[in-house]
């Protein structure tokens, strides 16, 4: 018989699979993924860009930006790569520095967003019967309630001043999309043999959920961790832009009212360095995120990832 | 297996489902109603002071501001926030919104009702138009995908997707109204002609609609042509496609079976998004200056309009709601698996 | 070790628009399977062996009759103190592939049960390593190739042996075998039964094996039982190298009969029998009472139409082999293939 | 493309477009100037018995309309109103006292300073009395204003024939039980007629009849258009066929229709610097500027420390800009307030005389906050000023987010601030009528407040030592409610020292500036502007400019810079025989 | 109408891969001979889809046919075919079963409609004579032609499906049939009737049939002659029952003893050793087999053996023919 061997002798050097092996091989992997298309290299070095903006920008700076009396909206030049703004203020410092509100709160929502949205849709599809009813019932409700004229009616309540509270409400108010999705994924992966296997073997339902189910569903959640990264960016610049949030001359929303609404950016040539300053800036996280979110389904699946 | 089921116990499994739907649709509406109720009572501010500011912020004299606004007290809420949630309530059953404050004297519903005419008009024309290039160039990104164009398709779907409306409709009005004057910067229709189905009306309804209609245009189209791309290259993938041109069937044959079961779970969005549309676009309808559901609200806001936020708020939900009623329903209609039960 | 009496179950399909619908998946059935015994289930497709095998293994509910594991009846434990008893059977899927996750090396795969394991018996954490490749080794594959790979980068045989090694961690009593070789190459088909023979004899656990293809259940072991199942229903029931040397009702006799004959060895049997078509779940649901066969038997009488044979009461069990069935009018008939040879 | 290309050239025609500034177009409202946002535009299709004219301190200077003239008693107390003959409404009946003597009853039923209930009102009417078809005599209560004739003659005037039926037949005789009577007669007869507001407000007639020299034709969301009336009084002097009123939702909307030379009048809005100068270019675009009774300042809540001290708000003053301010916040609709006085410096000249150069300039002088700071006992450290007791001082400057300009003057001032160690920072709030809220709950240090609303003196000072400093005029009555307390978010004291004019009570002053004489006016005003000057309720910002804007390509003889009549709309310019069409050919 | 026959010449199709383009199908010579049912087995990946695919020259990207020729009677080489000639001849000329037949069908459109557009595409004049040929194939075939004209792909069995498939290839009289596992996932009884039910309509419209199947008890079934891929190579070929009764190449001995059997002696029976062979680690050079062979000789290692063809009979063996000593691998295991 071609099946038995003998059972008593495991072989004398046992394979390396700690823990740290496999996080080495799963980071090896993953620049493996990257360097397959040079859009993904470029995607990493826009959001590393921004990532560093975020956390060293304001360290570059004083804390009181200096301005130019004499130069109120200067057109670009060498010293003022993007002009001034009302205040004689270089623009260009002002997006700098304002990068890291924009993406702490972007960071908070899509944490919060993702975070809510998938144990809430784990728990409903895992679980299934009443739990998932009531759950359900609450994403539709979520969905239900129009997003940006609640946020419009929450601003005059509640003063948005740190970029956690922003991502807490954005978070809060966005989570339904994903826990539906996830939910119907859930709902499928759970008749999958492996998870089946799982609640055979007795397995912790925490295991199946931490370890079975969530790294199926990665590519997913990563994907839409990054999308609604954008997502809040862009909520919370268009609240800013409303001008119904607090004021900060760095913050990018305000900075596109203030262009707009005070410079006559769309108006006159003037102000647009002002106006485009922060649209570019947005414009290029967004490019940097939709290039890095093409590689996410490689990077969370061994075998693509290996290939 | 098929199995012949009586049309009358069919009608009766639908009308089942249907009034299912529609209670669980009732207490959604319910339950968004009274948290916007909730969250409306509590914002902070007089709105008779706002608007005796404005007022003198724009010019007027305190004389005529006072006279303009002292009347408005008149509309405020009175009694305690229960008495006034039972009123509301009550007056909801009657489908009465109450009445407006920034507008005094004239019904919510009158108000939302000219709105919605404004709002549905560009949006839904919008939606249509995005969807239908969107599916269009979501096809061909999807036929195209290992080459140059395809990349530029996804890429340029993925773009505008994440571009901002607000920024879309700036740069628009920057260019085509202000840089280069070939459209009307704002409004809806060019009041100098009557009303009606003459040309010259019509014509201005077009005009006026072509910038908010291209705007909101450009700002879905990019979900569509990502949602339809991905849909096509799974069909792509499934095996029927490649069974339908092993068996020699005509190139656009094969096309239609791809597309059919590519779009199918569009449709759903599609019902979805036509039912967001009563929340209008607010930046859409802030930019251009376009006089509707969103717009509405947004002055609602900042007039603290309580009935009238109150009333919006409630109709744009409505809207959602129903359009998932429509979208599970039109699902189970237009999918034949689905709607013989799916036994399979 | 684990015995079934009387199990039915009964699903009722929400359909959509249509409302519900009932499906029966299965009659009153009867089994046991001993230690280190082997037990074949075979029915064509729908006829409830997978519904028998996962309510066997705890993860589906059954509407009438008593699971015995042990001496203890479950229906007298409450849904959690059953579970150690379930965990005594471990089901291996019939899709090696979907039934290890992608995402997980077999080294993970392994890891969590194993750790489970070590917990419930108070070994220490180094054990869990050491036990890993002895599962592996037992059942025939090399831990040093297979612990930090994943799922993907083994071939189907591979597969279905780790799954077997998984099921082993949680030293099961009886392992239910659904289709376990159905999806590996005809190739590598026997290398697996004969592992799960070897389990038998040597580990001792017990095989119930379910399988559409007779011919496999002969090589579980030569001492097998051999159930066929016909919707939901035990039709027949005895050794399995009795049952494929005389197969007595007819819808044994079809199935034994669709088996290819391997033309240049083997010639077909004289009197393979071809059931009526067309089969279909539904049909002859509206029936109450007769034998479940009858729309299908080449030999149904009135009889047949009007009662219900029962197995065991309507045929047998036969003195000298134990045999049983269901069926008003046995006969055996020469439907398997022959030898050329012989 | 619409503009008259008819052969109309020389005696009129062609479209006029405007926009009106106050209000807001809303095609679901009523033709009715009751209604704070009907479809009735001041001077074109709404006509109120004269237009007041724009000097800077007498309120009671006014452009005859449909009144051709009056007459006051020297005591004040009676107005005989002589309507004009030749008035007539849109469908040919003529204007008559009932006309007036009916639109005066229904602005009882809305509330106002001539009209209300209460008789012991400052400024209330007693009476009205028709005398003949064309004389109305109104005469005044026992509390006199010195604004009641300009109050009067504001008076909107509505058709009988159509709003009459609005009024109940007892209606006069109600009006009297409700002035004159006692007790729960009285108090029924009032909540009758403020009880039919509702109805007033809501009231639509469906189509417009009007006394202008337009009738409005259509509205839609967008825009309203009226047409000429014919029987207007002064038809000849009236050279547009149409007029268009488009509405706007932001400033921007207007500035692009002025760089597209679409609107031929636009009312004032604030401008930045670079679209003034695109305006400019563009073809026949003019640029009139006049006074405006506007001024902007830095409001203090004098209840919150460290404000109370006159010391921090006057170094606050030195330590402010104004002139880098307004060029921050409104370089074009501003001019830096010359100091602090509560009047706009064109008024203030005109109250003050050489009183005005008087007063403390409050230039910006880096030297002078540090010695007033030290003197309020506020501390020096590492560069940043602390407070007495050694605790951070962090300045918070708030401001409606929906005023770019406002935010970019507190934005300015905050940035100065911080240059010479003051911890300054600016807060938006969501809205103006949530600013005004927690303005007025004390919920804010400081803020940005509107001052200086002239002509009427009492008007000018009651934006400091009104209402909001905690002063309150109730039936004639005044008092004075404690800081934070009632709206009282300023927080002053009640009694200063005034210097020369000893101890004083500004609010008392103020209210006194309701009916005193010409002469005593000038006295308390220039106490109060004294007061101001000193105690520093408020920073005075920049005073406002008001700055229209005409296209003369269409139509030409705009009024011109500092012009009367310039804060009235272009349908009273019109009435008042301005605006000719614009010769071809000829810009 | 005389059956057509095939002839498959030095075929080799590759498939783009991370590590270049690999063969699938490497230098295959087959031969259909007209009116025969032909089968072919082979493990998991050994090439059998491919090649099949290559007979519609239907090969789907990433792989590409890199050399050889399909010359089918009547219609020349199909691999020449493009554009509209190729798809005329697919499902005219060529019938083809799909691997999965389960999924074969547009799941938005009944039979019958998929049937009428299958009409259309190839300009059939009479449609209601193409579905009373289809109600009648269908009948024959065991089945209610009408109610199934009328369903959805999800209303049919898999047995159903996989009848309605084949009703689709037949249905314009195409005369050579290519039906890839056409009863993998169904079961025992199912299985025969289609098996049959091929028998039966291949001799009734006198087709050329090739049948693969990774079950080499499916095709004792039915087939005439034996096709054994391995690796992309075709290394035995000839009669059912001689090459089963008499294998030559020792991996179809391997293959013939690794079926599970009704009777005879159980320690006859075991597996082929070690793992079927995919694209990556087929070794570049000399014999695909050696790896898992019982009867290995240097040669294997260096050089890939030559079909040769005796007595009707093609073996690609080195060993073949020689004395079995060599590597006693069956004393190994
Ligand atoms: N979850 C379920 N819901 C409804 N019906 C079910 C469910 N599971 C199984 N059935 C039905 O029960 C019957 C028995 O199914 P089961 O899967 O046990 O058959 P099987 O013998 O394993 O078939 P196969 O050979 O196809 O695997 C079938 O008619 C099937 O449709
Ligand atoms: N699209 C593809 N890309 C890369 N390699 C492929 C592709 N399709 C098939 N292959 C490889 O080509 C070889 C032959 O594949 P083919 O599908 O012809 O095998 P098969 O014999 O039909 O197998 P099965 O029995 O699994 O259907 C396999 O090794 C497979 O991995
Ligand atoms: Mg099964
Ligand atoms: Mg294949």
């Amino acid at each position: 018989m071609t099946v038995i061997v003998d059972p008593a002798g495991p072989p004398a050097a046992p394979p390396e699979t700690t823990r740290a092996t496999l996080r080495r091989n799963f980071w090896r992997g993953v620049w493996r993924v990257l360097r397959r298309k040079p859009s993904r290299m470029a995607g990493v070095v826009i959001v590393a860009l921004f990532a560093l903006m975020g956390v060293a920008g304001p360290l570059l700076y004083p804390a009181q930006l200096p301005r130019d009396d004499n130069a109120l909206y200067a057109p670009p030049s060498l010293a003022h790569p993007f002009g001034t703004d009302f205040e004689g203020t270089d623009v260009l410092a002002l997006v700098i520095t304002g990068a890291r509100y924009v993406l702490l709160t972007g960071l908070a929502t899509a944490v919060i967003t993702v975070a809510l949205g998938t144990a809430i849709g784990l728990f409903a599809g895992f679980h299934r019967g009443r739990w998932d009813t009531v759950l359900m019932r609450l994403t539709d409700m979520n969905l239900a309630i129009p997003g940006l004229p609640l946020l419009l009616v929450l601003s005059t309540v509640w003063k948005f001043e740190s970029p956690l509270e922003m991502g807490l409400v954005l978070g809060v108010l966005g989570w339904g999309g994903i826990a539906r999705a996830v939910r119907s994924q859930t709902l499928s992966l759970r008749e999958r043999g492996f998870i089946e296997a799982a609640r055979g073997l007795g397995l912790p339902t925490r295991h199946i959920i931490g370890r079975e189910l969530l790294p199926s569903m990665a590519p997913y959640i990563a994907m839409n961790m990054l999308i609604a990264v954008t997502g809040a960016v862009y909520a919370q610049v268009g609240l800013f832009f409303l001008g119904v949030l607090p004021f900060e001359s760095n913050n990018w929303g305000v900075m596109l009212n203030l262009a707009v609404f005070n410079g006559g950016a769309l108006t006159t040539p003037a102000a647009l360095p002002y106006l485009m300053a922060p649209l570019i800036a947005i414009l290029l996280l967004t490019l940097g995120i939709v290039l890095i979110v093409d590689a996410m389904d490689e990077i969370f699946n061994p075998r693509l990832r290996e290939e | 297996m098929t199995q012949t089921v009586p049309g009358r116990h069919r009608a009766a499994a639908i009308a089942r489902k249907v009034a299912g739907h529609v209670v669980r649709g009732l207490v959604m509406i319910w339950a968004v109603a009274t948290i916007s109720f909730v969250i409306i009572r509590e914002i902070p501010g007089n709105p008779v002071l706002g608007q005796y500011e404005s007022l003198i912020q724009k010019g007027m004299s305190p004389e005529q501001a006072e006279r303009a606004t002292a009347v408005l007290y008149g509309f405020l809420p009175t009694g305690s926030l229960w008495q006034q949630y039972v009123g509301y309530l009550g007056s909801l059953l009657h489908f009465d919104l109450g009445r407006s404050l920034s507008t005094p004297g004239v019904e919510v519903t009158t108000l939302i009702g000219h709105a919605a005419r404004w709002t549905v008009l560009p949006v839904l024309a919008g939606t249509l138009l995005s969807f239908l290039l969107g599916v269009t160039m979501g096809v061909y990104a999807a036929i195209k995908r290992s080459g140059r164009l395809g990349d530029a398709l996804a890429l340029s779907g993925s773009l505008l997707h994440g571009v901002p409306v607000y920024v879309i409709g700036l740069l628009l009005t920057a260019i085509f109204a202000t840089l280069w004057p070939i459209m009307p910067s704002g409004g809806p229709v060019d009041v100098e002609f009557v009303p009606g189905l003459n040309p010259g009306y019509i014509g201005s309804l077009v005009h006026h609609a072509v910038l908010p209609v291209v705007t909101y245009t450009l700002a879905s189209y990019g979900g569509w042509i990502l949602a339809m791309k991905s849909n096509v290259v799974a069909v792509l993938g499934d095996d029927f496609i490649l069974a339908a041109e092993l068996r020699g069937l005509r190139r656009g044959i094969v096309f239609r079976y791809l597309a059919r079961n590519a779009i199918l779970p569009l449709f759903t969005i599609l019902a979805l998004s036509i039912g967001m549309l009563f929340g209008g676009s607010i930046f859409i309808e802030q930019i251009f200056n376009y006089p509707g559901l969103g717009l509405l609200l947004v002055n609602s806001i900042s007039s603290r309009d309580y009935a009238l936020m109150g009333g919006t708020f409630l109709v744009i939900t409505v809207g959602i709601v129903v359009a998932n009623i429509v979208a599970d329903l039109l699902y189970t209609v237009i999918d034949p698996r689905v709607r013989s039960g799916g036994a399979a | 070790m684990i015995t079934g009496t009387g199990i039915s179950k009964t699903f009722r399909q929400r359909g959509g628009v249509l409302g519900a619908r009932e499906v029966p998946a299965l009659r009153d059935v009867d089994f046991a399977v001993e230690r280190g015994g082997a037990v074949s289930f075979i029915g064509e497709s729908g006829s409830g062996k997978t519904t028998l095998g996962r309510i066997i293994a705890g993860l589906e509910t059954h509407d009438a009759g008593e699971i015995v594991i042990d001496g203890v009846p479950m229906s007298s434990l409450s849904h959690r103190r059953r579970q150690p008893y379930f965990r005594r059977v471990q089901l291996i899927h019939q899709d090696p592939y979907s039934a290890l996750n992608p995402t997980r090396t077999v080294h993970q795969a392994l890891e969590a049960p194993l750790a489970l394991r070590a917990r419930q018996t108070g070994r220490p954490r180094s054990w869990i390593d050491s036990r890993a490749q002895e599962l592996l080794s037992m059942v025939g594959i090399d831990p040093g190739y297979v612990l930090p790979r994943y799922p993907h980068q083994l071939s189907g045989g591979m597969r279905q042996r780790v799954v077997i090694a998984r099921a082993l961690t949680m030293d099961p009593e009886v392992l239910v075998a659904d289709e376990a070789v159905s999806m590996i190459d005809v190739s590598l088909r026997l290398g697996i039964l004969a592992l799960l023979k070897d389990l038998r004899e040597r580990v001792g656990v017990g095989v119930l094996f379910i399988t559409h293809d007779i011919a496999t259940a002969r090589y579980i072991g030569d001492d097998g039982e051999l159930y066929v199942l016909y919707r939901g229903q035990v039709v027949e029931r005895g050794a399995t190298e009795k049952i494929i040397a005389d197969p007595v009702h007819p819808y044994t006799q079809s199935l034994l009969s669709a088996i290819p004959v391997l033309h240049g060895l083997e010639r077909p049997g004289a009197e393979r029998v071809v059931p009526k078509e067309p089969r279909g779940e539904s049909q002859g649901e509206g029936r109450t009472g007769g034998c479940l066969f009858v729309p299908r038997c080449p030999f149904s009488t009135e009889r047949c139409e009007r009662e219900t044979p029962v197995l065991g009461r309507d045929g047998g069990p036969d003195q000298e082999t134990e045999q049983e069935h269901a069926c008003f009018h046995p006969r055996r008939r020469s439907v398997i293939p022959v030898g050329v040879g012989e | 493309g619409t503009t008259g290309t008819t052969e109309t050239a020389r005696t009129g025609g062609g479209v006029f477009t405007t926009i009106d500034g106050s209000k807001q177009i809303n095609a679901s409202a009523p033709i009715n100037p009751f209604n704070p946002v009907g479809s009735v535009f001041s001077g074109y299709n709404g006509m109120a018995l004269a237009w007041p004219k724009n000097d800077p301190t007498d309120p009671n200077q006014f452009y005859p309309a449909i009144a051709g003239s009056w007459t006051t008693s020297p005591d004040r107390s009676q107005v005989d109103i002589h309507l004009r003959p030749d008035a007539k409404w849109s469908d040919g009946v003529p204007v008559t006292s009932e006309d007036v003597r009916v639109s005066i009853g229904l602005a009882y039923t809305q509330g106002g300073t001539a009209y209300a209930l209460d008789p012991k009102a400052a400024g209330a009417a007693a009476d009205i009395q028709v005398v003949d078809p064309t004389t109305v005599r109104i005469t005044q209560g026992a509390n006199r204003s010195s604004t009641f004739l300009a109050n009067l003659l504001s008076t909107v005037v509505v058709p009988a024939h159509v709003f009459g039926k609005l009024l109940p037949a007892d209606f006069w005789q109600l009006l009297k039980t409700a002035q004159h009577g006692q007790g729960a007669a009285a108090d029924k007869a009032k909540n009758t007629i403020t009880g039919l507001a509702e109805k007033v407000i809501a009231f639509d007639p469906g189509h417009d009849v009007s006394a202008g020299p337009f009738v409005l034709e259509r509205v839609n969301p967008g825009a309203a258009l009226l047409t000429r009336n014919p029987y207007f009084y002064d038809r000849q002097k009236i050279a547009p066929d149409k007029v268009k009123i488009l509405n706007y939702t932001g400033n921007e909307q207007i500035w692009n229709y002025l760089i597209a030379g679409r609107l031929d009048n636009a009312p004032f809005t604030s401008v930045p610097t670079a679209v003034m100068n695109r305006i400019r270019e563009a073809r026949g675009s003019k640029v009139i500027k006049g006074y405006s009774p506007v001024a902007v300042s830095l409001a203090f809540n004098q209840a919150h420390k460290p404000y109370d001290n006159v010391h921090v708000r006057r170094a606050l003053a030195y330590l402010i800009d104004r002139a880098q301010v307004t060029r921050i916040a409104s370089p074009e609709g501003g001019t830096p307030a010359a100091t602090t006085s509560g009047i706009h410096a064109q008024a203030a000249r005109a109250w003050l005389g050489s009183g005005f150069d008087g007063l403390e300039q409050y230039r910006m002088d880096p030297a002078k906050a540090d010695a007033e700071l030290k003197a309020a006992g506020m501390t020096k450290r590492n560069g940043r000023w602390a407070m007495p007791d050694g605790s951070p001082w962090k300045v918070r400057i708030h401001v409606p987010a929906s005023f770019s300009d406002w935010v970019a003057a507190a934005k300015s001032i905050s940035s100065q601030l911080a240059d010479h160690g003051v911890d300054a920072s600016v807060v938006t709030a969501a809205d103006y009528t949530l600013y005004l809220g927690e303005l007025a709950d004390g919920k804010y240090d400081l803020g940005l407040w509107l001052i200086g609303l002239g002509p009427s003196p009492y008007n000018i000072f009651q934006r400091l030592f009104g209402q909001a400093n905690g002063w309150q005029m109730f039936g004639g009555r005044l008092r004075h409610v404690a800081p934070g307390t009632e709206g009282n978010w300023m927080g002053g004291p009640e009694k200063v020292d005034a210097g020369a004019a000893g101890v004083v009570d500004p609010g008392e002053l103020t209210g006194k500036l309701n009916y005193a004489s010409q002469d005593e006016q000038k006295r308390i005003v220039g106490i109060l502007a004294k007061v101001a000057n000193e105690q520093l309720p408020v920073v005075q910002l920049w005073d406002y400019v008001n700055t229209q804007f005409v296209n003369t390509s269409r139509y030409t003889a705009f009024p011109p810079d500092d012009d009367q009549a310039l804060r009235l709309s272009s349908g009273v310019w019109m009435q008042l025989g301005m605006i000719r069409k614009a010769e071809k050919g000829r810009v | 109408m005389e059956a057509p026959g095939v002839r498959i010449r030095d075929l080799t199709v590759v498939y783009k891969t991370p590590a270049g383009e690999l063969p699938a199908v490497r230098g295959v010579d087959l031969t259909l001979a007209p009116g025969t049912i032909t089968g072919v087995v082979g493990e998991s990946g050994s090439g059998k889809s491919t090649l099949a695919f290559s007979l519609l020259n239907a090969v789907q990207p990433p792989g590409r046919i890199a050399a050889g020729s399909v010359e089918i009677d009547g219609l020349g080489d199909v691999l020449a075919l493009r554009g509209e000639d190729l798809r005329r001849a697919r499902g005219r000329e060529v019938g083809y079963v799909f691997q999965a037949a389960q999924n074969s069908l547009n799941p938005l459109k009944t039979i019958g409609k998929q049937l009428l557009d299958l009409g259309r595409s190839h300009d059939v004049e009479d449609l209601r004579a193409l579905v009373r040929d289809a109600r009648d194939l269908l009948a024959r075939m065991g089945m209610d032609g009408a109610r199934v004209l009328d369903s959805y792909q999800h209303e049919l069995s898999g047995g159903m499906r996989q009848r309605v498939g084949i009703m689709l290839a037949l249905v314009l009289n195409a005369k050579v049939v290519v039906l890839d596992e056409p009863t993998t996932a169904l079961d025992m009884i199912t299985q025969a009737t289609i098996l049959r039910i091929i028998r039966e309509v291949h001799e009734e419209r006198a087709l050329t049939t090739l049948v693969i199947t990774h079950d080499v008890g499916a095709v004792a079934e039915v087939a005439d002659d034996l096709a054994v891929m391995y690796g992309g190579r075709v290394v035995e070929h000839g009669p059912v029952t001689e090459v089963l009764g008499d294998a030559r190449h020792p991996y179809t001995r391997g293959l013939i003893r690794a079926i599970p059997r009704l009777t005879g002696d159980l320690s006859l029976a075991r597996a082929l050793p070690g793992r079927p062979p995919t694209l990556g680690t087929l070794p570049a050079q000399g014999c695909v087999f050696r790896e898992r062979c019982e009867r290995r000789m240097d040669v294997c290692e260096t050089d890939d053996p030559a079909a040769v063809t005796r007595d009707g009979r093609t073996v690609a063996c080195h060993a073949t023919g020689r004395p079995l000593e060599l590597v006693g691998r069956e004393e190994l295991v």
